[in-house]
């Protein structure tokens, strides 16, 4: 199957990445096709200057090791512009898009989950 | 043709969510997707004319407008939100050309689209 | 003598909490969605006897309000900065 | 048949919100903060009759709860694949 | 010397606040401030020994009781929110050293600070 | 009398910076000394790569504007770190510094003005 997960709310302060990542891991080993869409703050994760603490999880890290198992990382550009996130900061193997693409995803897959803000 | 729904219970002033729910919403037709908005609780202000967050230096509701028309994307609001906030109906903005439903239709209503996205 | 800042909705739990925090001689001033409050006509029973109660007059007209439909005076952003000088401590 | 995901805390209103939309043979799971609606002794009474409540067990063990305390089954995120895998339409 | 209260009312797991309102409390020993922690609602299940947020991968709150021990900081948790939870005595996670504050007493309370800041 | 403003949540998606930046305007033209705490997710708002669309606000661009009318504009270093903001990256007259000068403005100002989360 193919199964879409959007996120809408800034990492670290919540936690709906990490519940999309974890998800997204589980749905991969599973042998799902799986597609991750950061609206909104989330495309903050995608930010690869992000330092945490290093007793804390990196999640642009995370979500790049995601994209190397065959996640497709979309990141919706419009929200990205608004973050003043550059095509330059952004992780390996993810894409800048835009509502089309979320479009494509909702037509497309079989199961689109979104995480509500 | 598959349905989507697009809910939004955030308040429409000082938030961006009813904004990006109609941008998604628009988004849709580049796919054979029919798109509805929903108003949920506070999100039913939205429909007033008088209704601006411009005024506090947001974003204004009505950039959507000629998009609303265009499409014809149908808009509703729960009937009992509205009436919370003790909104007419000749105060409502013509350019949602707002449906209303009622809270014990939600359920088979939110059911008969295909995915829902809510806001 | 407390200047309490409300900000989130009646929808919120926190509002709520906040308004029980006003003792006699403070004032509560609504902002942002926290306006919503302005409308309700027990308002003055949600806090306690001797509690001012303002909204702010931008952020409500901006949620499609009218002047007359508030329960409590309206001030705009210098009547809150009345407010601000006037009471050292803000809890928000 | 749709599987709802409840994220937010019994504290905020769409919550319940999201548990009214649930129709019989409807699944809904409780996940982040929602799973503290796994504690509440009446949970079964804000949803139509039918309609099957799981908890997401990670997120409630996190949260310090132990397992005997949730009044609905809880299931690791491999169960939580399951319903997605079963269910088409997701309300979330 | 000033009294500052950090209140915390999101939930313990799942985000920042509680340990941002600690580290900020922590941060206030450098000047002439005595910081105390308050936690309401939710936030409350923070103090139970088994509640520990790196089981799904976030900070433990276990990183801040080194400070709370050096620095001794006043922890309080609303008694009818422990209630609300069945949090009781036993379960209670020592290092937080916690005491315990009835509503009613709540508004004086929070009065007897010179500044408060809520998370 | 100096006042600091605290805002904790990110521009755009919500108010807080509006109203943040509003309140400085009107307490800096009745005298004040302003100071502005950007902490959390708030410190995206000083990131002077932040494209808005053309109809909407410039919030970076404003923060700047009451930066240079005398307002300071305080960001909490280690939150921007977790945000992807680096020290080239903020607007001029911004300064990266954290929980000791949070104390700083607790200690030294006359009204401190959460915006809380």
């Amino acid at each position: 199957m193919h199964i879409a997960i959007q996120v809408n709310v800034p990492p670290y302060t919540n936690e709906d990445m990490d519940t999309a990542i974890h998800l997204a891991q589980i749905l991969v080993n599973r042998g799902h096709k799986v597609s991750i869409f950061l609206f909104a703050d989330s495309v903050l994760a995608t930010n690869k200057l992000v330092k945490p603490m290093k007793i804390d999880r990196n999640i642009p890290l995370k979500l790049q090791e995601l994209s190397d198992k065959g996640v497709e990382v979309h990141i919706c550009g419009l929200c990205a512009q608004y973050r003043g996130i550059t095509e330059d900061m952004k992780i390996e193997g993810s894409d800048f898009s835009g509502v089309p693409e979320m479009a494509a995803l909702i037509y497309n897959s079989d199961r689109y989950i979104n995480l509500l803000p | 043709m598959k349905k989507v729904l697009f809910a939004v219970y955030n308040s429409p002033v000082g938030s961006i969510w009813i904004n990006e729910a109609l941008r998604s919403a628009f988004g849709m037709y580049g796919e054979d997707l029919e798109p509805v908005v929903l108003f949920v609780n506070e999100a039913v202000l939205a429909v007033r004319k008088q209704c601006k967050p411009e005024i506090i230096g947001c974003l204004p509701l009505s950039i959507t407008f000629k998009y609303l028309e265009k499409y014809n994307t149908q808009v509703y609001a729960i009937k009992e939100d509205l009436e919370k906030y003790s909104i007419k109906e000749n105060e409502i903005e013509p350019h949602w050309n707002l449906k209303t439903i009622i809270k014990e239709e939600l359920p088979d209503f939110v059911h008969s689209f295909d995915k829902v996205v809510f806001f | 003598m407390a200047l309490i800042i409300v900000k989130k909705s009646p929808a919120n739990k926190l509002s709520e909490f906040l308004l029980k925090l006003a003792l006699p001689q403070d004032k509560v001033i609504f902002i942002q969605d926290g306006v919503i409050f302005a409308i309700e006509k027990n308002l003055k029973g949600l806090v306690k006897e001797g509690v001012e109660l303002f909204a702010l007059k931008e952020d409500f007209i901006a949620r499609g309000f009218e002047e007359s439909e508030s329960q409590i005076p309206l001030i705009d952003y210098e009547g809150w900065a009345d407010l601000i000088e006037r009471d050292e401590k803000i809890i928000s």
